[in-house]
């Protein structure tokens, strides 16, 4: 109990966080924003990590494999993505 | 110890989040940050895999051989045009990973002693918003894609069916939590599932966009709901993060075009191709070659980018068009409007990849109050986004929603291939006005018919 | 150890926290923002709290008396200060 | 279950004491942003009472009732203009509740078992934090309020004592993670109130309110280690958050100054009155009378307050000029420079007490392009802040600071007792430039007779 209070106190501190630092974006990189984010949403990665090197039952491992597959596809077609997007950006 | 280099390695993964997405806020910072999202996010995955319980590498390297190849190979052919349905799919795909870590996880503890009702409502919680996310972006990527229909999807009794799924999903979570056994989770899995799917079928493609950002926003609060459920803080910033970045930008989206996060959910509208009615009214139309020559002889040009841009995939004729009249000493400016095109920021990346200064391209409340002084309004595949029924229409859908004020300019130019209405289905009296006219067609090869008219003359 | 690396990423996100909040108050608002933030750095009273409410030791209750003083000072006179300082500034 | 309760408390203060904060960004919000923070400590500390460890409240009682009436008394009759001086003491209350209650929690915790290495370094740096800033802002505070003398005190071989004790310092945290025991604890109270002293005698009173603002930081930052050290959330959110206020004022101001906060440690500046070299240059100097008639015919007038309007207390006298001069339908704005006055926002309080409105205080930025349309500049007791060396004259000590353009306006007039320089010390060419006039005398009677001149008029 009080160890996901302690975690509330993590997530309310994010949130706070996460509008000051979003409402600074300019419409101008709203796209790229959205993809970039998302790769960071990616992070479930190193659950599924833990999961995939630990599981004992092949349901199980069936199951975090294609976790870390999804997570992955995630993580790296978002920053590669938003990267080719953000490559593109440039002054006069 | 080890444990305890793993935490520092997440506090400092975590700062680089944090640090990246401030970076964001610049074009000038913007790749950088990105960079060191993906630095943090290396940095998160390789100390985890020193973590203790991790005792072979077999699936992990197949899961990461196979997901990584796939997202790169989806990375690197992805059209920009079709940067919607890409996102929507990753937030798909990040969802269905945390909703199966938080699975995973119960199930294996659930054999080993009683765990406590919190954690298991924040199980119950990465399931339900992870799996939905997974369903419902397969399902907005499908009509983002064409692959569904855009219009929207309404079975009967829709909505009852939505609330019905809803309440058995909440009851599969009480249950659980009540009876922590394996049998509850999978069905409140299945049962996600399909809340997902009724929850974007009936949304329009017109509405599609904030529908993206809504799931962006899922997708991040299921990863912050596994980060609960593993106890993970790095998890949790993460997903914050992300879950107040979707949640901004579906605000910002729906204010945009004015409406609430709950009409767009429940309210169907668009997609609705109601054929223009003609009316016998007439439209003054012109040619590539007439508008070369007032191109030319213009000092000021805006140029108004929309759907239409996209669809043709005339980003590059625009560059093209843009050089040539630089050339011929006109100034040229973009005006972007917030929600124009099908996400937002898409006619600035558009226009980037095809090389447009960021610099050229101004936001609709800087730009507004130079229209009058326009010369050419130039509207490439807009429609929505200058409708001035917008302003003076109390009945129509889109009144009070911010537009361009291109009907001020000297004279006004629309490119589009026809009378039919933008995706709100509405006319647009723009096109009736004196100093309105239009030019028929596909948009890129109007642009280049137009662009080589001005160099050979 | 791990118990203060946890509370370690509670202060990162707080002073990220702190520098976007603190960078939007106007210089107007400086004085008001200083005392006030002040008042609020008084907080250390609620450990101040339990220890005046739970030592044994009479030199530990004395140092513990005196800090629950103090804070208090610090708190009630920093939030009473800022409210007489801001209840001034009015618009035209 | 009372724990969780008491955390869920916390909590939920921590959240009111961001949002006080957020609301102090805007004049209109910011009342309301205290009160929420008032709500919050009360919160936390309410509470705390439920805390199983309290055992009896007699103490609580007490500390609570003394500390709480000598709060109020304080708070209620300070002076406007002695604001630095409180804000100083009240930092230092704060920092010394936080060193007692880390020095306290030790002596209780060491009888009992080894403590982490971890844990001995937070309660070293609450100690050394919160006991240097009381002691510093004893220090300040008299400086400020002139119980001790305004000129940085430097005695043989400062410097080198100063580092000598912070070594001292750090040697003692290093003696009291390896052989955990009172007794480093206690010589490490004592070396550290030597060093906040050490600290803050050598610096000038005109740098004083950015030693106020870095104490203010300090002050902050021993609450979060204190937070640390009892493990406890709220106290290491709210410190933090008021860590990085300090910080970010320290940063404004310095800059505002033109110095480092390096540069204000340790390199003494400021307070050395050295009397004005008259050289026989002459002033114009002007009456009350014809500054009256001046003002009348002005359209457009722009007051400058500095320093001197707080020492003489002319805010009030300043709001009856302003009436007056609206009356006549002057158009009077007032400029306001980052670092007029002792400390940041010093001349925005005051003229607010004395009800000014706060949209007629312009800041640096947005005033000084309209300097050339302006009649009367209206300089009240400033002097470095309007001092055109700092743009012209790369020796002086103010070079490179921005400062209020007044010298373009098309006439200046200054309010002050003598020639004698402000803080930095150093002359002003302003004082002899030829739309330049001088109103010698305290600044409260020169307006008073001012404002009399002008409504009998
Ligand atoms: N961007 C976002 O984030 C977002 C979010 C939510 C909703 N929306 C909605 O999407 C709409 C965006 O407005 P918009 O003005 O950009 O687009 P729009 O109103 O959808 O109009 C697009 C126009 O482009 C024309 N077009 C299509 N293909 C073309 C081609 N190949 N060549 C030339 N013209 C072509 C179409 O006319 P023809 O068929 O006659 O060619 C159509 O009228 C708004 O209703 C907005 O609310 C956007
Ligand atoms: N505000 C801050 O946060 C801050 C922070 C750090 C440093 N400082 C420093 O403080 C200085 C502030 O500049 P400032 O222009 O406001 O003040 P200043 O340069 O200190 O000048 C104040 C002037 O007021 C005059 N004065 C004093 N008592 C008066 C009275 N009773 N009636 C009329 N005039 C009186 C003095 O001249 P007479 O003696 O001739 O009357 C003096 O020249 C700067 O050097 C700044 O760097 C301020």
């Amino acid at each position: 109990m009080t160890e996901v209070l302690f975690a509330l106190f993590i997530f309310m501190l994010a949130a706070f966080l996460g509008f000051e630092l979003i409402s600074k974006v300019p419409p101008t990189l709203h796209t790229p924003l959205m993809s970039g984010s998302n790769a960071i949403s990616g992070i479930t990665l190193i659950g599924s990590l833990i999961a995939a090197g630990s599981e004992e039952n092949p349901l199980a491992i069936i199951l975090a494999t294609l976790a870390v597959a999804l997570a992955m596809i995630n993580v790296v077609g978002g920053f590669l993505v938003t990267d080719r997007m953000l490559k593109m950006f440039r002054r006069k | 110890m080890r444990e305890s280099l793993i935490q520092v390695a997440y506090l400092v993964a975590s700062a680089l989040f944090i640090i990246a997405i401030k970076l964001l806020n610049s074009p000038r910072t913007a790749r950088l940050g990105n960079g060191l999202g993906a630095l943090g996010m290396v940095l998160g995955a390789v100390a985890t895999l020193f973590h203790q319980a991790i005792g072979r590498y077999e699936w992990i390297v197949l899961g990461v051989a196979a997901g990584g190849a796939l997202g790169t190979w989806m990375a690197l052919r992805v059209q920009m045009t079709a940067m919607p349905q890409m996102v929507a799919l990753l937030n798909g795909f990040g969802g269905g990973a945390s909703a199966l870590v938080g699975l995973g996880e119960a199930l294996q503890k659930l054999p080993h002693g009683d765990p406590p009702p919190a954690w298991l409502l924040t199980v119950g919680l990465s399931i339900l918003i992870g799996t939905a996310t997974l369903s419902g972006s397969l399902i907005a990527a499908g009509k983002l894609h064409e692959v569904l229909t855009g219009r929207p999807i309404v079975l009967p009794g829709h909505h009852y069916q939505t609330a019905f799924w809803l309440i058995v999903n909440v009851g599969l979570m009480l249950w659980a939590i009540i009876a922590p056994t394996p049998l509850p989770l999978w069905l409140l899995t299945a049962s996600s599932l399909l809340l997902g799917v009724w929850m974007v079928l009936p949304v329009g493609g017109a509405d599609m966009p904030v529908i993206v950002a809504f799931l962006n926003s899922l997708s991040g609060l299921a990863a912050a709901a596994t980060g609960f459920v593993l106890q993970n803080y790095l998890l949790i910033i993460a997903g914050t993060l992300v879950g107040a970045s979707g949640f901004i930008l579906t605000t910002i989206m729906s204010k945009a075009m004015n409406r609430s996060l709950w009409s767009v959910l429940f309210e169907a509208v668009g997609g609705q191709v109601s054929a223009a009615s003609a009316e016998g009214r007439t439209v003054r139309q012109t040619s590539a070659e007439d508008l070369a020559l007032m191109l030319s002889y213009a000092q000021s040009v805006v140029i108004v980018p929309g759907y239409g841009m996209a669809v043709s995939q005339a980003q590059h004729a625009v560059k093209k068009l843009l050089d040539a009249l630089q050339k011929k000493g006109v100034d040229v400016r973009f005006a972007i409007h917030p929600v124009a095109g099908r996400m937002p920021g898409h006619m600035n990346v558009l226009l980037a990849e095809a090389d447009v200064p960021y610099d050229l391209m101004w936001e609709m409340e800087r730009i507004n109050p130079d229209f009058p002084q326009v010369d050419v309004a130039l509207v490439i595949g807009a429609n929505d986004v200058v409708n001035p029924a917008a302003k003076t229409d109390r009945s129509s859908p889109l009144y009070g929603m911010p537009i361009l004020e291109v009907e001020k300019a000297r004279t006004v130019v629309v490119l589009k291939r026809s009378m039919n209405p933008g995706f709100a289905g509405v006319e647009n009296e723009l096109f009736y006005k004196p100093n309105t006219y239009m030019l028929f067609g596909d948009a890129k090869k109007s642009l280049e018919a137009i662009t080589q008219a001005l160099t050979e003359s």
